[in-house]
């Protein structure tokens, strides 16, 4: 009797326990997959944009959605990248340099079926300059709205307050958009931000199935027949699957697997080895100009001593960091800029890992009053691991010499707020200089000068007159030769004051499957073309 | 809170009265040690539980490496000779680190329950006994910090105040709070009816001392039998708090840190998951078979067979 | 009356009202207490008798203020206890004790013997440590219980045993009045007269007064001198024990003695039920709350609620049977 | 009946209330600026201390605090900072998927972890005893992103019988609305092979998720199954000589359920917060998922009504139980 019932229990619970995978054919998946029709599409892993508006954002996933949704003036082509036109036939400046006449190309047509043409133009830069966050802020200083007119069909002047020389490396940063359904889908003075979000009023190769758009989590896309320039391929790709994984492991997992075509651009030089090994993937390396820095409190004891930041500047091991963590996925950046951007200077040395240096400038820092023993604190971005690394290292090798560094974590957010006060700014943090236009100004420009001050750009607390007169030269005077030695003279001038730890550009490193051909990375941010890619088998 | 006022003197004078008594004195911990040793498996926990903690204790003499040292030719190395238990993605000793994370793990998971235990308890013995709307608007008040879901809550708090171990600590806490209020709450709720809490009263006692010297003892061993449950709770939530990212700050070893860690290299160098996920895996199942042991031996119901 | 009252009670009353109902609630008021007065001399066993339900417990426990009662006044030897706070109403505390009636919950189970006997001591500062642990022994040997109890817990004695023990809790604090509520009702008959015995013993050696509430009138005239009959709240007569239950007044306290004629304690029976059912005190009878049952009702007696008259000396009673010739009031 | 839930309902207007103060002032009182997150990198600070005022930021706590409670009280609760999208949109789309996520954890938790309790109370301190208490112990140990990771490698990569993750594979089409979860849906739809889908892409995540609450519920069910079991009428049952089987599934079972199923309502509040580490390994796009990317970036409308939206599934969940719990005993129903 007892044994019995025993049997009995153990084997109603044990077929409980097992529910899950039993009864489970593996042909079920196989099957709906099937029904899906994803075969033919993309499926498309890498980060995805909050909002399909284009205007409102400017980081690194959202070029993705810009650049296939839409089309700007001009666009970044070649290598290194250049701004070339796009929309835009021909430009002409006037020689003060702040008036540029542009003629917009005829015939080309929205997703609607409308035709682009000027006052569409002008519609998207004035809505671009008067929203308040995205790409607005980089051409209000210059730029109002009063100074974009239509004065043809096809053709824009634009005025600018003053000469600025990035202004053709900001343009591809506008994406243009079709004012007619804009205007129809205004609500309360909204530049129709809230429709626009979740749905494109474009002209790009791609338009967005209605109503598919998940923000950070899924976007399906289907080519756009006739698209003005054409699609390089003969089977180009028809639909385009946005699914994003947002998990490290599954990502890969998902890959190697075939659930997506590709992962987004950032796979960890840990991971490298396992892509590479995958049957029917592959590695790719994109270029980036991204620069990684370590921002120092130059307004702050100990900080504020040269000496001591020198001491910081010798400490950090950056062969080690980029050798071993990043398993040599990236170049030395001894500078503010990125090495194969012009204005770096080519024979700049920068500083190497080097204790006994470290230690001569701490003795220097110490005997000048330093406070070199106080405790101070690096904030690692959470959710950002290359940081708390970074950090680590740095706390490890400053160690050795005496000085005791914390680390502290914040969510970016908070770390922001943090930097827009002198007083509660980190002692030591980092962040990417990552690409908004291709210029010298997006970093050095951006970073150093005082109006930079009380944004997270500015977290340096660096108040040098001299740097700020350069970098302003810089920005006003469009001959290139005179804004290259501007910005090497500056760039040498800010290593000498050791103001930050500059410590390398990266490389970009994607898992795409062999299917996938064509691929070809983008100039700025995850923003590849689409249309020049297809799918075999 | 008072203390209980042993009598003092009591030592000597009643050790004589114990002595002519003719029945031995069957004393709470004694009865406790009694009901425990008829399971054996309460014992392996307590021993289990004593080796994690002389572990926490004895780390800096027990570990090989200094568990901050990070060698970065070392990285990612598998179990061997030289590292029992393989390095980190920082090169660093894992056996150091698992030795040295019991600390933390420990201190979190203690702090954090044992705050609980000392606020929750509080607030449900008050509220119990002091009753009426107080009681409700109290229970009120728990029901939100319950609505909350444990998680989440760590993770608001944490996310907004920033990951420092006092945070952590707090939020992890402040979860557990409200299963205590009302694990003290429910036997205070009977036990104020019983007539010696009125003589208490007609004694002339405070409230302090009727709810804290009086009633506290008779609700103890609930509260104590899930603090060992939770402390279980503590450490799992640790992890996953790590896993979001908002765990103790680097280089700081912690099980749950560890585990999170790891994770990021889990398809490449998956050693380096295992060790920490086992010393939690120890450490709860410590904890549960010494709660599943307290609970026996101080439920009266079970205490018949 | 030559001895002023240790302790004089003046209409105290006690309303418990609830909120029953949801989303409509309905306010319930239970009146346990109605404006009930009466006085203990010192030295002197004073009776609270009725049914279960008519209030006598909880009047025992407003008057200690273990509840707040709602109005009346209760003074101990002149001193307002209703008013009294923080060291004043723990020096009342001291002075009036109370022993429970259930001998198996009044005692905290986790606590020995010893704590609970000194620990009363510690708190009104009587004594400490080697000093209360003898006089906790000489408290035991009073209730007479062997010193080798101090050591021990609760649930090691029986109900007979935890009942001195709870005697000896009250006499720790040397207190000249006991309220005892019930306190033999809970043990065996014959244990029960060993603690009477005790109590009287008690009472004649420590010139004790006591507040004796029992529902069992064989008990009360064989330990009280006076006596206060209780129904729905309200004292319906008084006055000493042999008179009034040898010839009661009011036709309820007839009802209870007829009800219970056995006057040996040890073979006291529980009152029977006296005819119809006992109204609700949350909806007492308008008049005299008797009135339904009353064998002997009149008209008035559904009108209003009979004024208290001293139809004899030391006699007081409330019936519309003996009108007020001389309109005594309580005192 | 309708008493109890009406008196339910209107106990938990305070709880959420109180929920929505606590919010407020925790999302209030940390040092995270919407404003500068969301003007972005290349902002200065008037054009943040701008935005900051268009927010309504710059009023003081009790102001913004009014205003939101207007604004929700209307039904309005506000939109996304970063994706312009209404949060009651969000919230729609992703409510469903968790909710489907935590029913179905709890389906699998309440029908594994019962019987195992039973089980090991019947054999109480024997061998099987002690396996169902190395399981539920295990359970409770392992931390869930450790296991979902596991579960993937064994049955998604290594068997393939399973999905990786996600609620339907990509170019899957979402079923019409109408409950929101998905299994259902398409059953409503009357497509069976799809229904059968979204159920296979269920399995792995709910499992992850239910192993604390099957382990937790299992204990629990153990120590009340005991409990009864030394009951008199238990006793008395056995005397009149109910078969064994009967007597466990039809009288103890019934009898100890009371207290193991209103863990079941506070192990609801485990399911929530436990989908936030679930929902990121499996790509499962819930609430969980939802808050972590607000909470990270200060998004403060969708984290105070996603948090609001906890508190709710969760009370109602709770009301459930209590009705649940009022069937299978009454007295409980009067209690409350």
């Amino acid at each position: 009797m007892r044994r019995r019932d025993l049997l009995r229990y153990s084997a109603t619970a044990g077929a409980l326990g097992a529910l899950a995978p039993i009864g489970m054919p593996g042909f079920a998946v196989r099957d709906a997959q099937a029904q899906g029709a994803g075969a033919a599409a993309l499926r498309w892993g890498g980060n995805l944009s909050r909002t399909l508006d284009p205007h409102t954002v400017y980081d690194v996933p959202s070029a993705f959605t810009r650049v296939n949704l839409y089309d700007c003036l001009y666009e970044y082509a070649g290598n290194p990248p250049e701004p070339k036109p796009l929309l835009a036939t021909e430009t002409r400046s006037s020689a003060d340099g702040k008036t540029h006449d542009f003629t917009i190309r005829a015939g080309v047509k929205f997703h609607d079926g409308s035709e682009l043409t000027a006052e569409d133009v002008v519609y998207s830069f004035r809505r671009m300059l008067a929203l308040p966050q995205g790409v607005g802020p980089a051409f209000r200083p210059f730029m109002k709205a009063e100074g974009v007119t239509a004065t043809g069909r096809h053709s824009v002047r634009m005025e600018l307050q003053f000469p600025y020389a990035p202004f053709f490396a900001c343009l591809p940063m506008v994406a243009i958009m079709n004012k007619r359904l804009m205007e129809a889908n205004t609500v309360n003075n909204d530049w129709a931000a809230a429709w626009v979000a979740g749905n494109d009023a474009g002209s790009g190769p791609y338009k967005v199935v209605p109503g598919s758009f998940r923000p950070l989590d899924s976007l399906d896309m289907e080519a756009v027949d006739g698209y003005w320039r054409g699609w390089p391929h003969s089977r180009p790709i028809r639909q385009v699957l946005c699914r994003p994984v947002r998990d490290d492991a599954t990502r890969l997992l998902a890959v190697e697997k075939g659930d997506i075509d590709s992962t987004h651009s950032y796979i960890r030089p840990d991971q490298h080895e396992r892509v590479r090994r995958a049957p029917g993937l592959r590695l790719v390396e994109e270029p980036q100009l991204r620069t990684y820095l370590l921002r120092v409190h130059n307004g702050r004891d100990p900080m504020n001593n040269l000496d001591f930041r020198k001491a910081l500047s010798y400490a950090f091991p950056y062969e080690l960091f980029i050798q071993r963590v990043l398993r040599g996925t990236a170049v030395r950046s001894p500078g503010p800029l990125p090495v194969s951007l012009w204005g770096h200077p080519r024979d700049l040395q920068g500083y190497k890992h080097d204790l006994d240096a470290a230690r001569r400038h701490l003795d220097a820092a110490r005997r000048a009053g330093a406070n070199v023993t106080r405790e101070i604190t690096f904030t690692a971005l959470v959710g950002f691991d290359e940081t708390e690394q970074a950090a680590q290292l740095l706390q490890s090798e400053l160690r050795k010499i005496g000085v005791t560094m914390r680390i502290a974590k914040a969510v970016w957010a908070n770390a922001v707020q943090m930097t827009q006060r002198e007083e509660t700014s980190p002692d030591i943090w980092s962040h990417w200089g990552s690409t908004y236009y291709i210029d010298p100004d997006n970093w050095v420009g951006q970073f150093y000068s005082k109006a930079a001050l009380g944004t997270q750009r500015g977290s340096s607390w660096y108040r040098d007159d001299e740097t700020d007169g350069m970098l302003a030269a810089a920005r006003a005077t469009l001959d290139r030769a005179e804004r290259q030695r501007l910005y090497e003279a500056a760039s040498r001038r800010l290593v000498d004051q050791a103001v930050d730890v500059w410590i390398y550009n990266g490389m970009a490193y994607r898992a795409v499957r062999e299917r996938v051909k064509g691929y070809r990375p983008g100039a700025v941010g995850d923003g590849l073309d689409l249309r020049e890619l297809w799918l075999e088998g | 809170m008072s203390a209980a006022p042993a009598p003092t003197g009591n030592g000597a004078e009643a050790a004589a009265i114990a002595e002519d008594s003719p029945a031995p004195r069957r004393g709470g911990l004694a009865r406790l040690v009694g009901l425990f040793n008829a399971n054996w498996t309460s014992w392996a926990g307590l021993a289990m539980l004593v080796v994690i903690v002389l572990m926490a204790i004895f780390a800096p003499l027990l570990a090989p490496y200094d568990p901050l040292d990070q060698s970065i030719l070392n990285r990612l190395k598998p179990p061997s000779a030289d590292f029992l238990m393989g390095t980190d993605a920082f090169g660093r000793d894992v056996l150091s680190r698992v030795l040295y994370g019991a600390r933390i793990s420990l201190i979190v998971a203690i702090a954090a329950i044992g705050l609980a235990m000392v606020a929750g308890g509080t607030i449900g013995l008050v509220s119990g006994y002091v009753g009426g709307r107080f009681d409700v608007a109290m229970m009120q008040a728990m029901d939100v910090l319950m609505s909350f879901p444990s998680l989440i809550l760590g993770l608001v708090i944490v996310a907004l105040l920033g990951p420092e171990l006092r945070n952590l600590i707090v939020a992890i806490s402040l979860t557990a709070v409200p299963p205590f209020a009302r694990i003290a709450r429910a036997p205070t709720l009977a036990v104020k009816e019983r007539a010696f809490v009125e003589a208490g009263r007609a004694l002339g006692f405070s409230h302090a001392r009727i709810i804290f010297v009086h009633i506290l003892p008779n609700v103890m061993s609930e509260v104590v039998v899930m603090g060992t449950l939770w402390l279980a709770t503590a450490v799992r939530v640790e992890a996953s708090l790590s896993f979001i990212g908002l765990g103790v700050k680097p280089p700081t070893p912690t099980w749950g840190g560890m585990m999170r860690d790891a994770f990021e290299n889990i398809l490449d160098a998956p050693w380096i998951a295992i060790y920490p996920g086992l010393a939690i895996l120890a450490l709860v199942f410590a904890l549960n078979l010494l709660g599943d042991g307290l609970r026996d031996a101080t439920d009266p119901k079970l205490r018949g067979e | 009356m030559a001895e002023a009252p240790v302790l004089a009670v003046r209409n105290l009353r006690k309303h418990f009202v609830q909120r029953k109902g949801f989303p409509n609630p309905v306010t319930v008021t239970v009146r346990a207490v109605d404006d009930i007065s009466f006085a203990i001399r010192p030295g002197e066993a004073f009776g609270l008798v009725g049914e279960s339900g008519c209030g006598k417990s909880t009047a025992a426990r407003a008057l200690l203020r273990l509840i707040e009662p709602d109005a009346g006044s209760v003074t101990y030897r002149g001193e307002d206890v209703l008013a009294a706070r923080g060291g004043a109403l723990k020096l009342l505390r001291r002075k009036l004790q109370i022993v429970f009636q259930d001998p198996y919950s009044s005692l905290n189970p986790r606590r020995t013997i010893a704590q609970t006997l000194v620990e009363p001591m510690q708190v009104h500062g009587l004594a400490r440590g080697a000093d209360a642990l003898a006089r906790a022994r000489a408290l035991l040997d009073e209730v007479g219980l062997p010193a080798a109890a101090l050591d021990r817990y609760p649930h090691e004695f029986s109900g007979g045993q935890r009942q001195r023990i709870g005697i000896a809790r009250a006499l720790a604090v040397e207190p000249e009045l006991i309220i005892a509520d019930e306190p033999v009702s809970a043990l065996d008959v014959s244990i029960q007269a060993q603690v009477l015995m005790l109590l009287k013993d008690l009472q004649a050696r420590r010139h004790l007064a006591f507040l004796f509430v029992s529902h069992d009138l064989g008990v009360v005239r064989w330990f009280c001198q006076r006596v206060a009959v209780m129904y729905l709240g309200r004292i319906v007569e008084e006055g000493p024990v042999e008179d009034v239950l040898h010839e009661p007044l009011h036709p309820y306290a007839r009802v209870l003695r007829d009800a219970s004629p056995v006057p040996d304690p040890a073979l006291r029976a529980a009152l029977p039920r006296i005819e119809g059912e006992i109204p609700s005190a949350a909806n007492p009878p308008a008049g005299c709350h008797f009135h339904p049952r009353c064998p002997r009702a009149l008209p008035a007696c559904r009108e209003s609620f009979p004024a208290t008259t001293e139809p004899a000396p030391g006699r007081r009673v409330a019936c519309h049977l003996y009108p007020a010739e001389d309109r005594a009031s309580v005192r | 009946m309708l008493a109890l839930i009406l008196r339910r309902l209107a106990l938990m207007i305070p709880v959420l209330l109180g929920l929505l103060v606590l919010v407020f002032v925790l999302t209030r009182i940390v040092p995270a600026d919407p404003a500068a997150v969301l003007a972005g990198e290349q902002a200065s600070p008037e054009q943040v201390a701008a935005i900051r005022a268009t927010l309504g930021l710059d009023r003081p706590l009790h102001v913004q605090f009014v205003r939101y409670l207007v604004q929700v009280a209307s039904g309005d609760f506000g939109t996304s900072l970063y994706t312009h999208r209404p949060v009651v949109q969000d919230l729609a789309e992703r409510m469903p998927a968790t909710i489907e996520l935590a029913l179905a954890s709890m389906l699998l938790a309440i029908l594994v972890g019962i019987p195992l309790g039973a089980v090991a109370a019947v054999r109480r301190n024997g061998w099987l005893d002690q396996i169902i208490r190395v399981f539920t112990i295990g359970g409770l140990a392992v931390a869930s992103f450790w296991m979902a990771i596991m579960l993937q490698l064994v049955f998604s990569m290594q068997l393939d019988i399973l999905p990786l993750r996600g609620r339907v594979d990509a170019g899957v089409p979402a079923p019409p609305f109408l409950t929101g979860l998905y299994v259902i849906d398409y059953l409503l739809a009357g497509n069976l092979a799809l229904a059968r889908h979204a159920l296979w892409h269920l399995v792995l995540p709910s499992v992850t998720l239910a192993l604390p609450a099957t382990a937790t519920i299992a204990r629990f069910t153990r120590s009340s199954v005991i409990e009864t079991l030394q009951k008199d009428f238990v006793a008395w049952e056995r005397a009149v000589g109910y078969p064994r089987r009967v007597m466990l599934w039809k009288y103890v079972l019934r009898n100890s359920l009371s207290a193991t199923v209103t863990q079941v309502g506070l192990l609801f509040g485990l399911f929530l917060s436990g989908s936030i580490v679930v929902e990121a390994v499996f790509g499962w796009p819930g609430l969980g998922d939802y808050l972590f990317s607000a909470i990270t970036t200060a998004d403060y409308q969708p984290v105070m009504a996603t948090t609001l939206a906890i508190g709710v599934i969760y009370a109602v969940v709770n009301i459930m139980v209590d009705l649940v719990q009022a069937r299978i005993d009454p007295r409980v129903a009067e209690q409350r």
